[in-house]
């Protein structure tokens, strides 16, 4: 909306600066890019040192305390890192269909379903070998996850409904059904105080990466990160859905089949949440039960937000928060402290990204690059 | 409440900058009590932000205003209604889901905080008795015709007891007929000394007939004016452009062809969901312009939705050299056809995104013959300094946001993309809305320019000029049917604007 | 026979016991966010502040020895959430559903942070109305043994329902979120209409919280609230932002809600799971049946984002 | 814990037991609250040992131990795993994990002839968290107490899904009220909330898992409570002295593992004689309170005549059925 930069510039360039006026805008862009989130995030963690003075604790013992328990050690990394793995998934169901305009809140819903329809296909369909097994548990799980949310496209695109709200909705209503299959007609007889499905066969179970104690789920979703990335930054239909999430009727104009890309995409979405409970099934917990909702689905919703959308931004935001959420556990233990502090820091520091955005193209960084050169 | 009486304004050395940019410079211009003041001037040149700095709405950066000879200090719009002036915008700015009695009362400075509505009802009608004009008062807003809304933005500044009224551009959305009585209207009250009237318009007609004296601004300073009566349209022109030379369009040439757009029995329902859209039958042949005119709100939105196959239709086709069109970008693109809506900010660019990804936005899944799956960025940035360069467009760099470039850039931008291939049928809703005439000539020509190399051009516009300048055949619409239909030549204005207001 | 018809008219009774139970959070969230909304503006963040409401409800009225003091201080501590709402909305570029998810994580984090001591110590709770005490069926007297927040949000409906028609304020709101540049050309100041309507909207979802935590149910946990502040956006949509029409939405949220325990306690336990889901698969398809892509939402706001 | 360890429930019986080691001397005892049943849970258990030495954990829920428990014991050897009310079983699972838990079961029966004296319509009630064979041990036991003192009493039950989740259980409960139930009991990991709303509905209470007097003095009959402190202490004890823990542990009132509050005013005289002398002979040990001849509610028998379930049984740790009296069915 604004152009301060150009504004102060003089009269603006005519087109011949295009080659010049390339390098520079892209720069600033760039840049803005990395310095505004970077600067929000030290902004919120500032704040919330104040409200740890405020409450009488000492800040510096805080961050040390995070760093010594989400970075600070081997087994601190491979805290933080098993932590990240469903996030990575998770942040990816909300940042794609928000690259479409569309704010989904509701992955949760669709990682429990994931979960309880790959503990469902390693109950009835044992015996396949390892391989098969898990890539039916993980198909099963990704067309679980993928109708569950390109529902919620398909409504906003065909019936108009609020794509927040119905995701919202969808996800209560979900964990309602996973819980009732859990107990009810998928309930293994032999999971007495824990109501769950069959225990999965050994060779569905998905171990340690070699090398680290953190499960294969972490690379899938660094894979799946990238693989998002580069379909929607660099391939065509990528692009079509920015076109939708720029503005739906230029991409409408541009006869796009917008209801095709908004069903498609969030399905594909929702698809990685499936996936994400697909992993806790197969490498965490061995079965599908309550504990799938872990609330993984909230996180991811800070997470996309707080790397803007962008899918590989997300990789070092959602180590950031699990390493956060690895020093919870010291913090409550050395500090005193409740477990919700890490709630309230996750808190600020959102709000204080959020705000941030308000300074985007208001940094003034062409004409400072252009004096510079 | 004091008797009426018309107020003289004047503004003396007024200036103001944004940031290092000079919007006015030491403007001086005088308004004679009682006389109607025409404002000209391209866009940009300076018109809004003068009358805002009036109203209070800007801090000027330097000079000062008179009222009635006494100087006035104007800090904000509160202190300029206090002193009697008002202004009817652009925009409408009436609230679309209050009702018309609302409207009025909450516009009011000394609306009672608890409003009894039998009392105020009763005095608004009083008021409205005084009126040489009707506006129903129980009708939420959004159930008004455009003519009534602006009637009703009249109605409110005089119950607000203005004296000094600024028209913003008041006839852009009315018929030629409904801006007549309005103006009339306006000019009556002026005639009679009850009021005071600056009005910005970029159309020489509604000058010559109705003002009394111009001023024109170019690119922030007054450059002239004078009585009405003695300045010609040219010498208004020449104030206005300074020494630029217009583009002028290319005079119609070549033959009409075969029938390339047809619409056969089609039934849509617009967007209250309460009435319906029916077109019998419109066709569009080859080398020719079909102009569809009429006030907006009569379902030419909604045409065009159907047309770009974004509206669902509950019968009848749409069909593009005998094939039907559902609008998708394969169909588009093979039968040729292009879409310039209105507004293209809004309903044709991706605001937040480049300059150089919303010029590509037809071409970037294609590579030579085929469909692309990656995208090539290197050949984006050449289509868009290659389409920067042919059409003028302005912009500081082709990765800066498209939402950052002025309204005729985006303007031009998108025509950049839309008509730098083959065409052979193009369809567009008020290509020219806001713009200023050199900027509009310019786009005019292009359509011309298409039309002589024999697309089938549908042209849908408010602008009843820009239908007769360009158009072969005329139609018009009116409660979503196609009410009227006439070739230029036979063209009668009077006929037209009896059909366009619906009383025929 | 007979032995059904009294477990329909059981199911129906405790239907509308817990409708006036249950709905009071609901009626005041969904009010609170209606005042907002009609401003133009959305508060996502309501959830949040219901919480905080909650537990600083229960913290003062434990201190304090009034359930009274409890709700005027959630109410206080759910302004101060929507004026920082209201605030930081104004900022341009912020987006105000991202800004109430955020705010959401914040407002649950301080309350639980600040909760911790509370949860233990019992404090007072807020007075009922016996509106049953005609009646001889036990039943019938304890679904009309009423709260008098729950007449109070009642009451508050139809007055902000009239406000918004007949006085300067209402109109003020409706204008700020029907048209902002109509507001702006008759001076009036968009954002502080906002700001203010954003601290009304939280103040009530302030004293929504005080309802759970000093009435029904009547602690503070951590689990106190079960998104009933998330749900009441919904409701508002599908209320049409009419006041009066949340009473209807938010006792119908909460009947529908009462009817999981209620089939149990007459013996109809089999997949209670999805009893329990029923109120929102009832509100879900309410808004599939009332959305449409052709026509605009009717009684939208004009201003608001989720609908433009 | 699994919620906050200050619940009136469940966690707080186990946090009273830790601060009860807490008070021994040589012995440093830290805690973690709120932490979910994923593989946060295994990595806290690792980072209570990596960071804070702990050598000796007690992870309470029961939902740590399969997989959690098991995954974190094969890594650490040296650490000693101590879980509440898992299902250790010598030939699958690792020796340096046990598990503890107690027949509270029997509580809940003491619970019942409490409740069998003060009600006056017959209708006792249970909400109930999930119908997990602990949970529907309660319901039964309850029932079973109650029915001693006189046959005619039913027990409604309600599920609410959830462990933990306010707004449910209240609604249970008034539900339970409304069908003129006028003892309620409970098993969800905080009673604070059904306690509550239950004497504000005018019916008696018996509590669960800690002691709720204070919440309701005048209707609360009794509860039954854990008595972590004695069986924590005694294990540390154990453990500071050099010797092993048990892996497989068990104890009911006699042990020491389980007490019940004191009885409230609202128990009338009869009944507390026959609570003491039922209380008596549980002590005793051996005493069985599934014994036959019982069908389950749906008409199937579970326990021939003379066949008997004493409470240290395994068999009723999978308990998968409400006996006849009781109201409610399992899926
Ligand atoms: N708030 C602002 N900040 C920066 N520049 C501005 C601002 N408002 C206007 N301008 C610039 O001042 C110049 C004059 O604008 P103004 O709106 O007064 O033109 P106008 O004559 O009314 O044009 P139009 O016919 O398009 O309405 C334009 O170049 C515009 O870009
Ligand atoms: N509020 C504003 N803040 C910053 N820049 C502005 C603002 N308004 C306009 N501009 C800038 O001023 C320039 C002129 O804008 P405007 O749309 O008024 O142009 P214009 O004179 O009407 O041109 P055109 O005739 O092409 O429509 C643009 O570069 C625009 O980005
Ligand atoms: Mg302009
Ligand atoms: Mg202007």
């Amino acid at each position: 909306m604004t152009l301060t930069s150009s504004l102060n510039a003089g009269p603006a360039p005519v087109a011949p600066a295009a080659g010049r006026g390339r390098s520079a805008g892209a720069l600033d862009r760039r840049i803005e890019a990395f310095a505004l989130p970077l600067g929000a995030l030290v902004a919120g963690l500032a704040v919330f040192a104040l409200f740890l003075m405020m409450v009488g604790k000492s800040p510096a013992e805080f961050y040390g305390l995070v760093f010594k328990a989400g970075f600070g050690t081997a087994f601190s990394w491979e805290n933080t890192l098993a932590r990240a793995s469903p996030l990575l998934l998770a942040a990816l169901c909300v940042a794609i269909p928000a690259r479409l305009g569309l704010v989904v809140i509701g992955g949760e819903g669709a990682i429990v379903l994931g979960g309880v329809a790959a503990g469902a296909f390693g109950m009835y369909l044992t015996g396949l070998g390892s391989s098969m097994g898990i890539l039916g548990m993980a198909v099963s799980a990704i067309c679980v996850g993928g109708v569950w949310i390109g529902l919620v496209g398909a409504l906003r695109y065909r019936r108009g409904v609020n794509e927040t709200i119905s995701s919202l909705l969808l996800a209560y209503i979900a964990i309602a059904l996973m819980n009732h299959f859990v107990e009810g007609p998928l309930r293994d007889p032999a999971s007495l105080n824990k109501p769950s499905t069959a225990p999965l066969e050994d060779a569905y179970r998905i171990g340690a990466m070699p090398g680290l104690d953190v499960h294969g789920g972490l690379a899938v979703g660094i894979l799946a990160c990238v693989f998002s990335w580069i379909l929607i930054e660099r391939t065509a239909w990528g692009f079509s859905a920015r076109i939708v999430g720029g503005n739906i009727r230029a991409a409408q104009i541009q006869g796009l089949p917008v209801g095709w890309l908004m069903t498609g995409f969030c399905a594909l979405a929702g698809g990685f949440a499936g996936l994400a409970g697909m992993l806790e099934v197969a490498a965490v917990h061995g079965s599908a039960n309550g504990s799938l909702a872990g609330g993984y689905g909230y996180t991811g919703i800070l997470i996309a937000f707080l790397a803007r959308h962008n899918m590989l931004a997300i990789i070092p935001v959602a180590v950031l928060l699990a390493g956060f959420e690895a020093s919870s556990g010291l913090i409550q233990r050395r500090m005193d402290l409740p477990d919700a502090t890490i709630l309230v820091l996750q808190g600020i520091v959102f709000i204080s990204i959020l705000i941030s955005e308000t300074f985007t193209g208001r940094l003034g960084l062409s004409t400072l690059w252009r004096k510079t050169s | 409440m004091s008797a009426p009486h018309a107020i003289g304004v004047e503004t003396l050395h007024m200036t103001k900058r944004f940031g290092d940019f000079t919007a006015l410079d030491e403007v001086s211009i005088r308004i004679a009590p009682g006389s109607f003041h025409a404002l000209l001037g391209e866009n940009g040149a300076g018109k809004s932000t003068l009358v805002k700095c009036m109203m209070g709405f800007y801090q000027p950066t330097a000079g000062q205003m008179l009222i009635d000879g006494r100087e006035a200090e104007i800090r904000n719009p509160r202190d300029a209604h206090a002193a009697g002036l008002g202004m009817v915008y652009q925009h409408f700015t009436l609230v679309p889901s209050l009702t018309a009695a609302e409207n009025l009362v909450i516009a009011r400075e000394d609306a009672p905080a608890v409003i009894d509505w039998k009392k105020e009802r009763e005095g608004l009608q009083a008021f409205v008795e005084t009126m040489p004009f009707r506006v129903a008062l129980d009708q939420p807003v959004n159930r008004l015709s455009a003519g009534e809304k602006q009637k009703l933005e009249l109605l409110k500044q005089l119950y607000l007891g203005r004296h000094f009224l600024i028209l913003d551009e008041p006839t852009s959305v009315l018929t030629p007929s409904e801006a007549d009585e309005l103006l009339g209207m306006v000019r009556g009250l002026t005639s009679a000394g009850a009021l005071t009237c600056l009005m910005i318009t970029h159309k020489f007609r509604e000058v010559t007939a109705f003002a009394d004296a111009v001023s024109v601004l170019r690119r922030g300073a007054h450059v002239g004016g004078g009585r009405v009566g003695e300045l010609t349209h040219d010498d208004m022109a020449a104030m206005m452009i300074g020494d630029k030379t217009l583009t002028r369009s290319a005079a119609r040439a070549g033959e009409k062809g075969d029938v390339v757009l047809s619409l056969e029995g089609i039934s849509a329902a617009d967007r209250s969901g309460l009435k319906t859209i029916d077109v019998d039958s419109l066709h569009v042949a080859a080398g020719e312009v079909v102009g569809i005119a009429g006030v907006s709100g009569n379902g030419q939105m909604e045409l065009m939705e159907v047309l770009t196959g974004q509206r669902p239709v509950s019968r009848g086709s749409v069909s593009v050299k005998s094939v039907t069109f559902r609008g998708t970008r394969r169909q588009a693109r093979e039968l040729k056809v292009r879409f310039l809506p209105e507004e293209p900010l809004q309903n044709a660019c991706a605001g937040r995104m480049s300059v150089a990804e919303n010029l590509s936005f037809r071409s970037y899944d294609l590579n030579g013959k085929g469909t692309r799956f990656w995208l090539d960025r290197a050949a984006m940035g050449r289509l868009a300094v290659r389409l920067v360069d042919a059409f003028k467009v302005k912009t500081a760099s082709i990765e800066s946001p498209i939402a950052s470039l002025s309204g005729g850039n985006v303007q031009r931008a998108v025509l950049a993309r839309e008509l730098s291939d083959e065409v052979d049928l193009l369809i567009i809703a008020n290509p020219c809305f806001g713009l200023d005439f050199s900027a509009v000539a310019e786009i005019r020509a292009r359509i011309m320019a298409a039309r002589n190399a024999g697309a089938a051009v549908l042209l849908i516009s408010e602008d009843l000029d820009e239908i007769l300048e360009l158009s072969d055949r005329v139609l018009v619409m009116s409660e979503g049917r196609i009410a009227y239909e006439t070739s230029i030549e036979t063209l009668d204005v009077g006929e037209l604007g009896r059909h366009m207001a619906g009383h025929a | 026979m007979s032995e059904t018809d009294l477990g329909v008219w059981t199911v129906l009774i405790a239907m509308l016991g817990g409708a006036i139970r249950v709905s009071t959070p609901y009626i005041f969230v969904s009010l609170g966010e209606c005042l907002t909304e009609r401003s133009g503006r959305i508060n996502l963040g309501l959830e949040g502040t219901l919480v905080f409401g909650a537990m600083s409800g229960y913290a003062i009225a434990y201190e304090t020895g009034s359930a009274w003091a409890g709700v005027l201080a959630a109410a206080l501590a759910g302004t101060l959430f929507g004026l920082f709402h209201g605030w930081v909305c104004k900022l341009p570029k912020v987006n105000d559903i991202a800004i109430g998810i955020a705010l959401m994580l914040l407002g649950m984090g301080l309350a639980f942070f600040f909760g911790k001591p509370y949860i233990q110590p019992v404090a007072p709770d807020l007075p009922t109305i016996a509106l049953g005490a005609w009646s001889s069926s036990p039943q019938v007297e304890a679904a009309l043994r009423i709260n008098v927040l729950f007449v109070v949000g009642i009451a508050l409906a139809f007055f902000i329902a009239w406000m918004l028609r007949s006085t300067r304020i209402g109109l003020v709101i409706r204008v700020v979120g029907d048209s902002a540049d109509a507001a702006r050309a008759m001076g009036i100041s968009v954002d502080r209409v906002r700001l203010l309507a954003t601290a009304a909207g939280g103040a009530l979802a302030g004293i929504g919280g005080a309802y759970l935590s000093l009435y029904y149910p009547g602690s503070w946990n951590e689990g106190v609230s079960s998104g009933q502040g998330l749900m009441a956006v919904a409701l508002v949509i599908f209320a049409r932002w009419s006041p009066v029409n949340c009473i209807w939405a938010a006792l119908l949220f909460g009947a529908a809600g009462a009817l999981g325990p209620a089939l149990q306690s007459v013996g109809v336990s089999s997949g209670y799971y999805l009893s329990y889901a029923a109120p929102y698969v009832l509100t879900l398809i309410l808004l599939i049946a009332t959305s449409s892509t052709t026509r605009a939402v009717r009684g939208a706001p004009g201003e608001l984002s989720i609908t433009k | 814990y699994v919620g906050p360890k200050d619940d009136f429930g469940y966690n707080q019986a186990h946090a009273e037991g830790a601060a009860a080691v807490k008070a021994m001397d040589g012995v440093t005892v830290i805690e973690e609250e709120n932490v979910p049943e994923t593989v946060d849970c295994q990595k806290t258990m690792e980072s209570m040992i990596n960071f804070d030495g702990a050598t000796l954990l007690f992870p309470t829920s029961f939902g740590y131990f399969d997989p959690h428990i098991l995954e974190v014991a094969a890594k650490q050897p040296d650490v000693r795993f101590q879980h509440a009310g898992g299902m250790w079983n010598a030939d699958k699972h690792p020796k340096n994990v046990g598990s503890y838990f107690g027949y509270i079961g029997m509580g809940q029966y003491l619970n019942g002839i409490a409740a069998a004296h003060a009600t006056k319509t017959r209708k006792i009630g249970f909400v109930a968290a999930k119908p997990i064979p602990q949970v529907l041990l309660n319901i039964n036991s309850f029932l079973l107490g109650a029915r001693s003192v006189d046959p005619e009493i039913t027990c409604q039950v309600i599920f609410t899904g959830e462990w933990s989740l306010a707004v449910k259980e209240a609604e249970a409960t008034n539900a339970l009220a409304d069908q003129g139930v006028d003892v309620i009991t409970c098993h969800v990991d905080g009673p604070k909330v059904v306690i509550e709303t239950a004497a504000g509905r005018g019916a008696f209470v018996c509590g669960y898992h800690a002691d709720q007097t204070s919440l309701a003095p005048e209707k609360y009959l009794t509860g039954a409570e854990w008595n972590w402190a004695k069986v924590y202490t005694d294990m540390v004890k154990t453990t500071l002295d050099g010797g092993t823990i048990d892996n497989f542990v068990r104890g009911g009132l006699a042990d020491g593992f389980i007490k019940m509050s004191p009885l409230g005013p609202a128990v009338p005289e009869a009944g507390r004689k026959q609570f003491e002398a039922v209380k008596a002979e549980i002590l005793k040990g051996g005493f069985a309170a599934i014994k036959g001849p019982l069908k389950d509610n749906g008409g199937k028998v579970i326990a021939e005549a003379g066949q008997s379930f004493v409470e240290t049984d395994v068999a009723l740790e999978s308990m998968d059925y409400l006996v006849e009296g009781v109201i409610g069915s399992l899926s």
